[in-house]
Formats: structure tokens, C-alpha cells, sequence
């Protein structure tokens, strides 16, 4: 990980409040691991908001490195209104990564939301290692999809859910899949999402191996201030920053 | 320029030291600048046993400053000694161990463990994050004075007593501590405080309160030090909302000897050159020849 | 929406209160805003004499707030009956007047004279720009106590007293106030706080140290609220960094039944208007039928 | 006074870190008086700075309104980095203004860094009314001089004085003008500028009425918080920012 001075390249709004920005660093994006992610101070002089504030990495293209947000709140606000040029500064890479392996039989990725970004960059790594890849995709209505024709042109499946069934299944992306999961014999799980998604899944107890990309609050983003701290079996601490994101489900309590 | 500073015959090469809490064991940072910058570094707080910390959430922002609650998560003293420490000392930096007891006596054993093993131990008297011992000792001068008397009886290196600011005269504890052979004084230690998530009416820390650091305390942590300045003759580490070298400077005019940086750490992990640069620069321009003719040299 | 709050009988139409010594008598920012806006105003801190307040620089702004040694500057008790007082009736809103006293005997005097001609008085214990009274002894729940009884005992209106955050336990202060009488309570005044100017050496503020108000002292007034709402049950007086109807309604979540502003006003004098149509939009948007419904309403 | 929102028109450096902003508001303009200042937000997100920032109107030209002010801090940091078309929140007219009238012989304004601005107004409204009029001019050196075109098409003389002597009289715009006071038998002086020029010019104990332009940390700006207060005579107080800012250099302590 480094400390790097990059600018921004384009940040534009690809869905309603949803934004992809891009910039170039052959460091990060020699370095990159799908899952990893960065911590961004998006204005040196600010004091509020006053912390980096940790976006995954989405997928790399050359040296091109692409971070998918939201708009939620002041951080997220200030960056969408950065334009091409500007100066950021990204701590990084960060965190582990999922695991890519060439797999023996299908994987299937999971992602709800803005967690749907690192999936980007994990399905483009499980096709490049051979896999079969479906992905499912949870989104609130046909307004607030994004990115799923380039998940289209990577994946073999790509499943939509809406909450209201404007698009694909209507129902959560949970269900949509558990009505798969029987049929296609998945390996494999991934998945990437708001925590009652993840918590759904862990609860489906699936007979296979299945790994979250987690969020916690954070304040330094290399596992030196314990404040992303969730706990795993027995006392045992992990730090989401440091020893995630990505964790086996079934290793950590989802709250 | 001289920016050497000494408490009690422990040197350190520069008054920048990192604060507990925010730096781990210095292995983190250490992937990302040199960490012997630092004329010090003070550990996270260590307690005789492994403690796993508070809930989540843990740690929320407020306006110019963050609040956490991360509880004294630590792998224990035993740990401590035996994988970090070893580490720790392959760097040209003094190592401070900010020990954290829930009674007198573990204060004392871990004063036993460790006064042989680092350059100097903070006693932290001001976590505001645990039920027991912390805070909950350190508002009471009484308390403070018997903590540092019992240390001070079995510590075979210097004693820096850490102070809560959540008090009606910090004085009281600064001088309580002077009384009890405490070698220095540190402060402050973050400010009692709380916010709200107005959607789901939950407070933002699971445990209520929390502890408030950044720029938004460092009004009431200079006025802190100047005010014990005025009261104690032992040194004075000051700490609290310091961003950049002009913050600094203040601390060192209000009367601190040396200073902690915390919160910035996480914003700026190069802050600590920036800010040693920064009050060279200024020593400089001003004429002073060296950092501690600037210590407690204040305009009334 | 009903945004009424009623405080010993006196009713509010909002509770949107214009802080002490952020507002004078009204009579200035009568001229930009309707101050009828308001459910109440507080005004300027009142002795008994004419007092010229402390000396120049009396303000110095910091990393979100400032910090304000006026030492309570005010015409006295006389020219504030004869010449503010009648200009302040002229409008829709309900009159809190602020006392201070050097003595008990003033602060009674001070009730006896205002106690018939005001909605309310607010006994202000907690002012930290002056060397006796106000903080002095605000910060001792039997000085508390005492002088509130004392208050009390002559008052022909409801009592607010004002506390002071400079304290290690704020509740007892509260608890004093309520057990001698106090109709509610007010929180907080400003922290004690202090900056340097690092190129003359000098204070920021003549005085060295002043009290800092605005954002930064948010997160620790709701905590205080809090604790407060918790140990008493005599209305709550929230305030501290209240910016936007966001910060109104943490107060109100952590246990506020009025709120007042102070700072802000300085920097947007429309935020009276903001924040009570902010909080109305959020009480219909979170299905409440009046703001009594949100205060204290926690999920811990 | 009133709440304004305007759009900058220009805001252009006039010298090292000197800079000239201008906006349209037809109200400021028409209530405009040569003293009068306005209270800017310049920021309504900001939380540091986070008051607003008092600066003389410099002066007025049809609808347009110009300020002119000194990068030293935060605030005007920031000020000097809004173009053209962006908004600022303008809190005015403020204050009371100099006395101008028709007088009866030859008016002396005196003028110092950014004390320089409001002195353009004055200068302007006294030649309006038929004066005579002298400004004396007080710069660091030539390289900071700004507006002195300005004052030459206005006044009768304009006088410079330079710390360095690079123009005009060496040394301070005060001996500069004692040396022309006793010539020149003015019959009024006006004058803005840093506490030790006026120090000094009060010291003089001229023989005429002298007025001064005062600053002061304010923090309402109208009178109400009290933070701007200084001493006159006895135990009076006056507030700047509502009493003033301008006051007989005679009947105010200047500190
Ligand atoms: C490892 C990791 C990867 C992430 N990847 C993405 C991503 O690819 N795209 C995306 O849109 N968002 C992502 N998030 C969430 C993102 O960090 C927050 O949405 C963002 O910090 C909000 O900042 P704000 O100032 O706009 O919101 P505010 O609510 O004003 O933020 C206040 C504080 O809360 C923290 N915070 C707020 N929401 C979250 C959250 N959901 N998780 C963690 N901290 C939060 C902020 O960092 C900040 O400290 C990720 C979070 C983590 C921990
Ligand atoms: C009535 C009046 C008229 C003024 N007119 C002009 C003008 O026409 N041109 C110009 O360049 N400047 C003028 N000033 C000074 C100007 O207000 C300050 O330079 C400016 O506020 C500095 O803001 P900052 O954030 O850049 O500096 P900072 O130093 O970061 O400001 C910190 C705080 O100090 C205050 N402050 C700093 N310097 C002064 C000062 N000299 N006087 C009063 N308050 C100060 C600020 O308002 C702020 O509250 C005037 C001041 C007053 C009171
Ligand atoms: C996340 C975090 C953890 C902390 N943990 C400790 C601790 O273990 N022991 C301690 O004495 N202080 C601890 N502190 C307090 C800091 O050492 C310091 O006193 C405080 O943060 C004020 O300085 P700052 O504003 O520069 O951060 C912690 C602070 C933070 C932000
Ligand atoms: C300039 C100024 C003057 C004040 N004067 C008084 C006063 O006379 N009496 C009083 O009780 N509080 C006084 N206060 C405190 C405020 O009423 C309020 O308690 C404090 O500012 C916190 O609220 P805020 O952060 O919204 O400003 C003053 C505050 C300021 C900023
Ligand atoms: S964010 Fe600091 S340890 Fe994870
Ligand atoms: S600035 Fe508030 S009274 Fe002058």
C-alpha cells in the first residue's frame, strides 16, 4: 500500500445518486486484487468531513483504476463534485482479497446495492481463471440499475432483482438466488452487499463455501486503530480493514 | 535546529510522539512512512489480559472531529511483550506502553511487567471508554495520586500519568499526580460526547458515549495545558485536535514539552514530518535556537 | 404540525429559543428577520449595574466555533426594564430574561425586580467570562443549589437555570437545580477554551481564556442533555452547535423539550425559520403528531 | 440592511495578494454610504471558517458594488478562489459612514494597506459635494500599490508614502502627511488603515475634527453580540460594527 496523489480522470453520474469515477495509477492497478480497496481523503484543508473515506476498488483497465459510489452523505457529496483533473488522495491498495481460483463447477456472486462495485473486478478475475460465472443482482427499480451490461458482457448469468419488480425478479436478490442455487450446483458463493443481504445469506446455510466483502465504519484503513473491529468464533477480533474485507461467512458475526 | 527534548532523562530526537490508541504498535504505519520519525511512540492501550473492546459501532464523525469507543481491545500485556515489542524496538524511536488497569493493582503488575522493557509507561487514568478503572479513576485526584504513588513504587522507568479533560479542574490532577512522583503529565485524553442518527434515533456509538479527538477539542486541550502549566513544574506532553505544525505551536507556548498527534494519523500519515518541518521552519524564522526556549514562552 | 412546548406552564409556540448574548434585546435583528419566528427569545446576559465588559480582542474564531469573552456587557437591570423591555413586547414571542449576579443577594434582586415583568427568567450559572459569580459558582451543586432556592423563593415566574459544562458531572448540578426548585434547566453554556496566535505569542483572547461555542461543542451538549434527561425530570433547555434542524433534533432525541440557538445566528440569522421548518418536514416524515412525542425518544 | 445573495461578477488580483470582487445589487448600491461595510458568508456549508468575514464597500459604480480585501486567512483564501457566477451571501449595508458635506476649505484622507478601499468611496462621494481633496497613500513598497490610478483621476493629489521608498515619500503615510498637514491647513481629516497609523494619527492632536475607519473581530456585525465593543470616553462603549465602524479618532481608545 501508498500514499498517492492521482487525478481524477472522469467522475461522472451513471445512475441517479451513483457515480464512477476513474484515474490512473500503474501502481494500483499492477497491485489491485479484486476485493482490495482504498481510502480516499478527498479534500486535504477539510475538517468536516474529517476522515478518508474507504471506497472498494471496482476493476482496473490498464492503468485505469475505476471506484463506483453513492451519494450518501457529505464525503460522497464533495467527491461527486470533483471534476476531471482535480487532485485526490488514495491510500492503498487496502484489505485482502477474494479468493480466485479456477473452480470445479460454477461460482456464483452475489452483490445489493453499491456492494455490486467490487464484484466488477472479481467476475472479470473468476472469467479470466475459467470459471462459470453467474451473477445476481439486487437493485431497488429499474431507476437505480447501473453497470449491468458490463456484467453482462463478462458474466454467463446475469440475474436481476428489484424490490419492486420493475426489472427481473421481483423480491430480493437473496431469494432470486436461493431458487437458483439448487439448480445450478454453485461451488462456490461471493457476495457484496447491505448487512440484512449478507445476513440473509449467511442464514441460508449454504453447503458450500461462501465469502462477504464487509463494511464497518473506519478511521485509518490499515488496521491500526481497532475501530472497525467485528468478532469472529469465540473472543477472537477481526478488523475489517486489515483482515477483510472479505471474510468466510460463516466465520464472523453479521450484526 | 534543536528540536531534542527530555523528560525526565529520557531523550527524545524530536517532541512529536504518536498517541495512544491511534497508531497500534507502530507495524501498520510502519508499511507506509519511516516510523522512526517519531521521538516517540506510544502504544495502544495494553491491558493484563486480552480484551476484545466494545460493539459496534465503534468510532462515528461529528463536525471537525471523531468520536470512538473502540474499549481497550488489546492482545494483553503478555502478547505486547512477546510480538510486538520485539519490533517495535527495531526502530530508532523511544517506545511508550500505555497501560490501562481495572484496579490499583494491575496498574502495578503491569508497571512490573514492562518498566524494564520500554523508555517510558503512561499511565492512562482517562479512558473514557471502559466502565472500570480508566476515567472512572482518574476524575478523582485521590484516586490519581494513590494510582501513581503505587506505580511510581515499582516502575524502573519514568512515569507519564495521562489526564481526562472531563473534569472540573484538571489542575487537581495534574498536581495530585506531581505530588505522587508522576515524572510528567500527559493531556488530554478525548472528551466525554455523543451523537445521534436522527432516522433510526440510535446513538452512533452502541455504547452511548464515546470519546471525542480532532480539531474540535484543541481549544479546551491548549486552555488545559496552559492551565496546568501554570500549576506543576513536571513536564507537560500535550495533546488533542493538533492537525498540523501551527497547532503544534500552540501547545508548545501554552507549556508543553513534547506533543501527541492522534486523529491526524488517520488523515495524514505523513503529518508528523510536515509538522517537525514545519516547527523547524518556524523556530527558525523566530529566532529561537532551540524547540525549548519556546516551551511555555507565552505573550500575556 | 404541533411544534407547541409548554416549560412550567409557559407556553412556546415552537421550541425554538434565540440563545443568550447571541441576540442582544432583539432589537437588531429585528431589522432582517421577523423575530416573532422565534418561540421565545433569551436575551443578553443582565446585571444589576452597567457593566463595560472585558477588554478587546473579545473573539477569535477556531476549528469549528469560536471563542467569545465579552464578560457580559449589558446596560443594567434599569435601562433593560425602561428601554429594551418595552421594544421586546412589542412582538409575538415569549421573553426570557438572562440574570447574573455577583452575589446570591443580586440574583435575587435581579428576580424580585424582573420576576413580574418577563415570561421567564434564566439564572445564568455558568458564565466563564467573569471572576466571581457566574461559573464560579456554578460549578458547585450546593452553590447551585442554594442560589436557586433563594431564586426561587421570591420569583413570580418559572426559573430556568443555566448550566455550566465545565464540570465533571453535569447531572449534579441538574440535580441540584430541580431539588431546590428550578421550574428547568438550561445546557450548556460555553466550554472553556483557549488559542494562541503563534506569530505574536499572545492569547487570542485578552482574557486568555474565553468560551467556545458553535459546532465543535456539539457532541458534548447532547451527551450532557443526555445525561441530564436521565437524573431529572424538569424540562430540558438543550443547546450547543445546533447548526441546521438535523443538530435541533438530536437535542430533542436525547432528551430536550425546547432548544435554544446561539452562534449560528451570527452566521445565518435565518436559521430560526431553517430549523423549525426542517423539524416540522421530519416529524411528518417520520409519522410523529407532535415534537412532545420526540423528546427523550431514544432507541438505546 | 438586508440578507443578500449575489453572483460575483469579477474578483480579480489588483496586486500580491490583493484583490478586487465586484457583483451587482441594485438595493447595496442605492443604499450605499462611504463607510459602510458588509458582512460576507462566504461559505454557507462552512464550518471553518465559519463566521462570516466584514469588508468595506470600496465603492460603487451604477448597480455595481465593489470590495476589495487581502488574502491573510481562511476566508479570504477561499474568497479569492470563487469566479465569476458563483453566489456569496452578503449581509449589508453595515455600519455608519464618514461625514460628508460640502466643507469649507481642503479635505486630508489618509490611508493605509486595506484601509486603502473604503477610501475610494469617501474620496469619490467629497468630490462629488465639490471638495478639494488630498489622499495620502501608505504602501509596503511598489510593488504592493494598488488603485492609486484610481485616486489620481479622483482626487486633487494623491500622495504616496512606501516603507522602502520604491515610491514616493520613504517611510510612514502619517509623517507624510503631518509634513503637508500645517501647509495645507486642511480643514477635515478622514482616514482607514492599521491600529498604528491611526495611533499615530490620533497622536498628533490635530487642530481639526479627524475620522477614523476602526476593525475590529465582529461577529454578528449589527450589534447584537457585543464582540466588537471598544472604549470612548468614560465608561462608554461603542460597538463597531453598529456604532461604527467610523468614529472622531478623539473620542474612542485605540489600542
Ligand atoms: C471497505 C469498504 C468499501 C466500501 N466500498 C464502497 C463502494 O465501493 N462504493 C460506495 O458507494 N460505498 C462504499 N463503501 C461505503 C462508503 O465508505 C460510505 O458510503 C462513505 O464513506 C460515506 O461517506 P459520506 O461522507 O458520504 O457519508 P457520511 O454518512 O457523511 O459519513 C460519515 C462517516 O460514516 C462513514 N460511513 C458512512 N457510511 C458508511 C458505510 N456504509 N460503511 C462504512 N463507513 C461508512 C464514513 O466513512 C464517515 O466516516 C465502502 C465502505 C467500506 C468500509
Ligand atoms: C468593518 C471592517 C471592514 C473591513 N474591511 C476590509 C476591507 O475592505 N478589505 C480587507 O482586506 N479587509 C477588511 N477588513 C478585515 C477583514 O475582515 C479580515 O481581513 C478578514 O476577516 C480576514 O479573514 P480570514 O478568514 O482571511 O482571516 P483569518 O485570520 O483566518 O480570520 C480569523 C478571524 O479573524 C477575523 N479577522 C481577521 N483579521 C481581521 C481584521 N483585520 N479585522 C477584523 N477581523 C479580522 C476574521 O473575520 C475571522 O473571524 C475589515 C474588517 C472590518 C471589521
Ligand atoms: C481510535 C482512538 C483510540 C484511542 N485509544 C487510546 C488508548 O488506548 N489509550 C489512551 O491513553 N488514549 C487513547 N486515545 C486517545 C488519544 O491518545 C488522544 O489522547 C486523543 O485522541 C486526543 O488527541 P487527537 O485529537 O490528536 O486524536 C484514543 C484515541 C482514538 C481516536
Ligand atoms: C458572543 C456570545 C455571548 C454570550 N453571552 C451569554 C450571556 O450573556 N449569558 C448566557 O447565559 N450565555 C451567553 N452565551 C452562551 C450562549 O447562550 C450559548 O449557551 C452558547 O453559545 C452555546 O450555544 P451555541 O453553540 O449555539 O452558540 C454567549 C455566547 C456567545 C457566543
Ligand atoms: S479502520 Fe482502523 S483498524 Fe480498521
Ligand atoms: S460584531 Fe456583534 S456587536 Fe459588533
Amino acid at each position: 500500500m501508498k500514499l498517492l496523489e492521482v487525478k481524477i480522470e472522469e467522475n461522472v453520474m451513471i445512475a441517479n445518486n451513483i457515480f464512477l469515477l476513474s484515474f490512473e495509477s500503474e501502481y494500483l492497478a499492477e497491485n489491485f486484487k479484486p476485493g482490495n480497496f482504498v481510502n480516499i481523503l478527498i479534500d486535504k484543508e477539510s475538517i468536516y468531513p474529517l476522515l478518508r473515506r474507504p471506497f472498494s476498488i471496482s476493476f482496473v483497465e490498464g492503468k485505469r483504476v475505476y471506484i463506483g459510489y453513492k451519494v450518501v452523505g457529505k464525503g460522497t457529496k464533495l467527491l461527486s463534485q470533483k471534476s476531471k483533473g482535480e487532485a485526490i488522495d488514495v491510500l492503498g491498495p487496502l484489505g485482502n482479497s477474494f479468493l480466485t481460483d479456477t473452480f470445479d463447477g460454477k461460482v456464483a456472486v452475489i452483490g445489493g446495492g453499491v456492494g455490486i462495485f467490487p464484484l466488477v473486478g472479481l467476475c472479470k478475475e473468476l472469467k479470466n481463471r475459467g470459471n462459470k460465472v453467474d451473477v445476481f443482482l439486487g437493485f431497488r427499480s429499474i431507476k437505480s440499475m447501473f453497470l449491468v451490461e458490463r456484467f453482462n458482457s463478462i458474466c454467463n448469468n446475469t440475474l436481476i432483482a428489484t424490490d419492486d419488480g420493475s426489472s427481473g425478479y421481483k423480491g430480493s436478490v437473496v431469494e432470486l438466488f436461493k431458487a437458483n442455487f439448487s439448480k445450478e450446483k454453485y461451488k462456490i458463493v461471493f457476495c457484496c452487499g447491505p448487512k440484512p443481504m449478507l445476513k440473509a445469506i449467511k442464514n441460508l446455510n449454504l453447503p458450500v463455501k461462501c465469502y462477504a466483502s464487509l463494511e464497518e465504519k473506519m478511521a485509518c484503513g490499515i488496521g491500526a486503530c481497532l475501530c472497525c473491529s467485528i468478532k469472529g468464533k469465540g473472543d477472537k477480533m477481526y478488523h475489517v480493514c486489515s483482515d477483510g474485507p472479505v471474510f468466510d461467512i460463516m466465520e464472523v458475526e453479521i450484526e | 535546529m534543536n528540536l531534542e527534548v527530555e523528560i525526565a532523562g529520557v531523550r527524545l530526537k524530536n517532541p512529536v510522539i504518536a498517541a495512544s490508541g491511534t497508531f497500534g504498535f507502530g507495524r501498520e504505519y510502519s508499511k507506509l512512512i519511516d516510523i522512526s520519525e517519531f521521538g516517540a511512540i506510544c502504544t495502544k492501550g495494553i491491558t493484563l489480559k486480552k480484551r476484545i473492546g466494545n460493539p459496534q459501532p465503534r468510532l462515528c464523525e461529528v463536525y471537525a472531529g471523531i468520536i470512538n469507543s473502540v474499549g481497550l481491545e488489546n492482545p494483553g500485556v503478555e502478547a505486547f511483550v512477546n510480538e510486538e515489542l520485539p519490533f517495535l524496538k527495531g526502530f530508532n524511536t523511544k517506545i511508550i506502553a500505555n497501560i490501562n488497569g481495572f484496579t490499583k493493582e494491575e496498574f502495578v503488575e503491569l508497571t512490573k511487567i514492562l518498566g524494564s522493557l520500554v523508555d517510558m509507561i503512561e499511565v492512562n487514568l482517562s479512558c473514557p471508554n471502559v466502565k472500570e478503572g480508566g476515567m472512572a479513576f482518574g476524575k478523582d485526584p485521590e484516586k490519581v495520586y494513590e494510582i501513581t504513588k503505587s506505580v511510581k513504587d515499582v516502575a524502573s522507568c519514568p512515569i507519564i500519568v495521562k489526564l481526562t479533560p472531563n473534569v472540573t479542574d484538571i489542575t487537581q490532577l495534574a498536581i495530585a499526580a506531581e505530588k505522587a512522583g508522576a515524572d510528567a503529565i500527559s493531556l488530554i485524553n478525548t472528551v466525554s460526547a455523543m451523537a445521534i442518527d436522527i432516522e433510526t434515533r440510535k446513538p452512533l456509538i452502541k455504547m452511548v458515549t464515546g470519546g471525542l479527538s480532532g480539531p474540535a477539542i484543541k481549544p479546551i486541550a491548549v486552555r488545559m495545558v496552559y492551565e496546568c502549566f501554570k500549576k506543576v513544574r513536571i513536564p507537560i506532553v500535550g495533546m488533542g485536535g493538533i492537525m498540523n505544525y501551527k497547532d503544534a505551536i500552540e501547545f508548545f507556548i501554552a507549556g508543553a514539552t513534547a506533543i501527541q498527534i492522534g486523529t491526524v494519523n488517520f488523515i495524514n500519515p505523513k503529518a508528523v514530518c510536515e509538522i517537525k518541518e514545519g516547527i523547524e521552519a518556524y523556530l527558525e524564522r523566530k529566532g529561537f535556537n532551540s524547540i525549548k526556549e519556546l516551551v511555555g514562552n507565552i505573550n500575556i
